[in-house]
């Protein structure tokens, strides 16, 4: 759906802006464009691919595992009420709870290998994309589940061909919040045993090298990186929901 | 009854850690207002935040380290370091290298190869590769891994996950009431460690009198302290300092009296920073500290 | 075949729409279903499908309690259904796609899928939707999007087929057309057939027996029966205009 | 929807898996809920209600802001194909970047206050109501448009008749998921410069003083705070969507 | 009236649905617009609407071209386009609301609560859903959503009135209810009158001439004059069962 074109306008309005604002601004903690260009491209030359590839691997296998796990849970639910009144006062009181501050639990399991940054990311999106899609599978029309259900279909046949294909929209809404969060939860969850990831060059950069342009080098891959899988997401949708295109 | 000079206000960040009792007993002596200071306690949890405000110009003084000073100051003069903040003694550590119950090391040549957990680039990096130099460790004997919440870091030696890591007081001490062991500590070594107090250069140079009433404040603030250690564990519990589990089994240090980081201690936290590659230029001791304002 | 004993049915905080109401109907028997908007005729078919539970009384198909739909019912209701993301040929073979997800349990043998091919393509000529067979529903005429919903029961098969305004948005030629369709599945195939419709001549058309219902509550079954109806020639016989009359007549009361 | 017997239902089987993994990890850093209910009522007759409302305002405030904000610059977006195109890039290249990292800049304008906090909370929250209620107003059934379209209606009045009613499940939606984020996150947000709010309570007991029952106690009021604001959201969706429960 | 010159339409990917498509409507004309299902009857209304835009040629309403809907529209569409969040009397009053939230602005004077609810109460009881006002369309039944939009629609006092199958879902006699109270306002009300029907008879009693699509694309207007159709007792006329026979013969074809 995004165009190159709109795809430039929007950069160069952000550029711009990020231009006035940092003049405005005029501190280095708060570089101008052309400074973070520079060292983006030193960076390019160097760790930065290296640090891109991490935590790209990091997003998709947690964004993948959450989207896997959390959705069906969602749509189950969402199509059962007793299900779900007894399972939403579980997920509201576990929701708000930060994750990060059970991170030394999770050490306890999962060591402190790639596994228990995976594991922080995908509960952060977890919660999130199960609330989305319960919530769109419960407020599904009801005359389509009625008319499906005069065919024959019992739970599982309703579940394959009326809920999951209902909630494909809702899934990649998950999805496109999703990849936002988990790029953006990156900055906790790459904080721990490691030496390679955005989240770590930012961190490294801003918080103890005290190199502003560089720390916004990462940041700037980072937006690079949700902004690739945007458009991964938009191409999926035009896959998976066809439909939604057409009127 | 001479009439009171007119009263300087100033914003002074302090993280949760033994360094700030001065400030804390300063205040509550009232030793601030005696030198007509208006001093506003801002709490921040960790170091990061509080080189964020820093750099936001929310605070005008800090309690820092050296490696931070130098790191803040590398293009241009932003903070200078006015005073020490603590200083480790023959019998007071700041820092220790523990090692976890599970991991079985007691001595210092144990660990070797072995991954010890540490903040990166911060004055515990330093520290750790420092210490183990001097027991004779080479670059290769050094293992490090980077875990730069203290919580973690404690879960991560208490589990076993980790077999070593360098903790500052009060939590070695919590570590080793929980069976970790002591292998080395920089009371062995203590030149090497020292925090600092340090205020940004801008206020230092519009408000000057400010700068040496508060040193003059802390210096009364550290007497005090010196002379009755166990009156003020009162205050460092009150402060959130002191976990509840080490009162009465927590010794009040000694802090150190009016004096700044040498050259020769600046230089060598310096050095070390070239060494990592933090730092490619040299920054000079006279833009980081100052020792005017000491009284 | 179907037996409905004293049932009781009411919407939420509403009157009830049927109250003690009986009805049977005999296997092969064709039945219209006819009364004012609003008086019960998609509810009742609706009871009868499973779809809906009455507060009371019992509904009962070949002696088996209704509890849930029965697969070999076919029930086209009032406003399709038809799933917005799946094209027409999708949607067509919903059906048979949900019994070869179940697979071989017993009632319904796995369908390949050039048996499925085979079957549905037919139904889309038959029903004038070859054209639109990968459109989706949002891009049909109203009467496409009815037409679609037949044949998606169709193709299976049904021994009940339960058909609310099947017709409605059709124009005369295809309407006579699929009546004529409906007619010869109801006598080659000994199908049970229940109309529901708002036009006096497709009741008359459709139904040995027609069914009158009212505005609720519904108590008592009116039933009018229209035995000439299977005649050859009907449609154009006196005995035709007298039912509409009839009819006409009663629901003007 | 949820009833007093299924919240009950569902604390206690949280509290017996609680207990479970508790015994089974055995160690101070995860103590069971018998300690903690110790802690939290401890801390109930000292400063843990204070640190309560501290948060419950900040979350208030930020979500309020952030719904109020987000969802009508969402559904314009979900409206106008062409602003859409447009904005699309700049909020898929913006989402990924983590807030905390730009703290800094944040407290040159807003200074180190409950504002910053505030708009912290906030801006995290913003492109995930924005993300959602975009994609739900994309996805409006055509017909409805331009039925309402051929009754004379506008662009705006279609936004108030269409697009803003059709949205407040999504709207809903939204608030669920920025409640739990926004409790959350409070454990970023309240690291500095405060002594008031959960999430400086959290991280005193837990990094300070090491006493993690208390910690646990300030998770537990944590977990309250954003089950009680959804029941809030539960009860707006009653009065605000009633046609959704009518079936 | 309207007027469309050489208009060509066709949805993306498609065979065009009109094609060089002349024709025009008079102040004051009452048309029927008949043809089989699928052949653009709905996409015709949606061009003079101005909710579909033609490719080419022009469409014009009292000399202005169509771009948008025009407010003095009266439509009712195919699939009713109720709002599912509102009750029937909010859904019954949206115009107006629409109209009260632009204000004042020359065309639309403000119209007070009272006013409103004067207007709408009696169409609520006119179309008999004064029982159902404060249901959500999910508990209508067929016939009381379709009623729903045609009080909607109503209440707004058009001067040409849209009509897509208006009365597909209703019973015979609400149906000729609803006929006769369209008629009556054609009469009284200066109204131009455009109906889309599936039933020649429907076709037959609403217009005073009958536009006959066909299979797409449609390239001449095709219309059966049908001058008798304003006298008394037409109803019973032999000049209306020859109109139904020709329709019918012409459907055939
Ligand atoms: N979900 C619902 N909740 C409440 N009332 C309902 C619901 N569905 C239908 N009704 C009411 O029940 C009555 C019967 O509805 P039903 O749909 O069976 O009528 P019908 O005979 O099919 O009418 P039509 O010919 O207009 O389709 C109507 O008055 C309707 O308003
Ligand atoms: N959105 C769309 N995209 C593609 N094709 C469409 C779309 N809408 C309608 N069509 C096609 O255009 C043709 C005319 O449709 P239209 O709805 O005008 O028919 P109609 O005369 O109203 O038929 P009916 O009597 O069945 O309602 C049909 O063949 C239909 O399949
Ligand atoms: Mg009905
Ligand atoms: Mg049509």
């Amino acid at each position: 759906m995004t165009k190159p074109r709109q795809v430039l306008a929007a950069l160069v309005m952000l550029l711009v802006i990020w231009q006035l604002l940092s003049m405005l601004v005029n501190r280095d903690i708060f570089p101008t464009p052309l400074v973070v260009s520079a060292a983006f491209v030193r960076g390019l030359g160097r760790d930065l691919p290296m640090h891109f590839m991490a935590s790209f691997w990091r997003v998709l296998v947690s964004t993948l595992l959450a989207i896997v796990i959390a959705s069906p849970i969602g749509l189950f639910l969402g199509q059962s009420k007793t299900l779900n009144q007894f399972l939403a006062p579980v997920i509201y009181l576990l929701y708000p709870i930060p994750k990060v501050v059970l991170l030394p639990v999770v050490l306890l399991f999962l060591g402190i290998g790639d596994s228990s940054k995976i594991f922080i990311i995908f509960i952060i999106l977890f919660f999130q994309i199960l609330v989305l899609v319960r919530d769109q599978a419960t407020s599904l029309r009801p005359e389509l589940i009625q008319s499906v259900r005069s065919l024959g279909a019992g739970r599982r046949a309703l579940f394959r061909f009326v809920y999951l294909p209902a909630s494909i929209p809702a899934i990649l809404t998950a999805l496109r919040q999703s990849v936002g969060t988990a790029v953006a939860v990156l900055y906790v969850a790459e904080l721990f045993a490691t030496q390679k990831g955005l989240g770590y060059y930012i961190y490294l950069n801003g918080s103890t090298l005290f190199d502003y342009p560089t720390m916004y080098a990462g940041i700037v891959a980072m937006s690079i990186l949700g902004f690739g899988l945007y458009f991964v997401v938009d191409w999926l949708e035009k896959k998976l929901s066809p439909w939604q295109f057409v009127h | 009854n001479p009439k009171p000079k007119e009263t300087a206000a100033l914003k002074f960040a302090v993280l949760p850690v033994l360094d700030s009792l001065p400030i804390y007993v300063a205040e509550q002596e009232g030793y601030f207002k005696k030198h007509n200071l208006d001093v506003e306690i801002i709490p921040v949890g960790s170091g990061p935040e509080r080189d964020q405000l820093l750099a936001a110009d929310q605070v005008d003084g800090v309690i820092n380290e050296v490696l931070t000073t130098i790191m803040n100051n590398r293009d241009t003069e932003k903070i200078q370091i006015v005073r020490f903040a603590r200083a480790a003694t023959k019998d007071h550590a700041l820092f220790s290298i523990l090692a976890s119950q599970k991991s079985g090391i007691t001595t210092v040549d144990q660990l070797k190869g072995v991954e010890i957990g540490i903040s990166e680039g911060t004055v515990i990096a330093y520290l750790t590769d420092r210490l183990l130099q001097k027991e004779g460790f080479l670059p290769e004997d050094i293992v490090t891994v980077a875990v730069p919440k203290i919580p973690d870091r404690l879960a991560l030696i208490s589990n076993g996950e980790l077999s070593a890591g360098t903790m500052p007081e009060p939590v070695s001490s919590l570590l080793v009431l929980q069976g970790a062991t002591v292998v080395l500590a920089d009371s062995k070594y203590p030149e090497l460690s020292h925090s600092a107090i340090s205020f940004r250069s801008k206020f230092i140079s519009s408000n000057p009198d400010a700068v040496r009433n508060f040193l003059a404040a802390i210096e009364e603030a550290v007497t005090a302290i010196n002379s009755n250690p166990s009156k003020y564990e009162r205050t460092l519990l009150d402060s959130n300092i002191l976990p509840a589990v080490l009162q009465g089994k927590f010794e009040v240090p000694p802090f150190v009296t009016a004096s700044v980081p040498s050259e020769a201690q600046f230089q060598d936290v310096l050095l070390w920073a070239q060494e990592k590659g933090m730092l490619t230029t040299d920054v000079a001791y006279d833009r980081c500290v100052n020792a005017s304002f000491l009284p | 075949m179907i037996e409905v004993q004293n049932i009781k049915f009411e919407y939420p905080n509403m009157p009830p729409v049927f109250d003690q109401f009986n009805w049977s109907v005999d296997r092969g028997d064709a039945w219209s279903i006819i009364g004012p908007s609003g008086c019960g005729k998609s509810t009742l078919l609706y009871l009868l499908s499973g779809l809906r539970l009455p507060s009371s009384g019992r509904i009962a198909i070949d002696g088996i309690q209704v509890t849930h739909p029965r697969p070999q019912n076919g029930l086209i209701i009032q406003d399709y259904g038809l799933l917005p993301w799946a094209t027409v040929r999708k949607n067509v073979s919903l059906g048979l796609d949900i019994r070869q997800f179940y697979g071989p349990d017993g009632i319904h043998a796995p369908i390949e899928n050039d048996q499925k091919k085979m079957s549905i393509d037919p139904w889309l000529d038959r029903l004038g939707l070859a054209d639109q067979a990968n459109k989706f529903p949002s891009q049909l005429s109203g009467g496409q999007r009815q037409r679609t919903a037949i044949a998606r029961t169709l193709v299976l098969n049904p021994d009940l087929l339960m058909m609310d305004e099947p017709f409605s948005s059709l124009d005369a030629p295809t309407r006579e057309g699929l009546q004529q369709l409906v007619l010869e599945l109801w006598r080659e195939q000994n199908l049970t057939l229940l109309t529901v419709t708002h036009s006096i001549e497709e009741a008359a058309i459709l139904g040995e027996r027609i069914l009158l219902l009212e505005v609720p509550p519904n108590r008592d079954a009116q039933v009018i029966e229209n035995p000439d109806m299977s005649r050859p020639g009907y449609r154009q016989s006196d005995a035709y205009l007298q039912i509409c009359q009839q009819l006409r007549e009663r629901m003007s009361q």
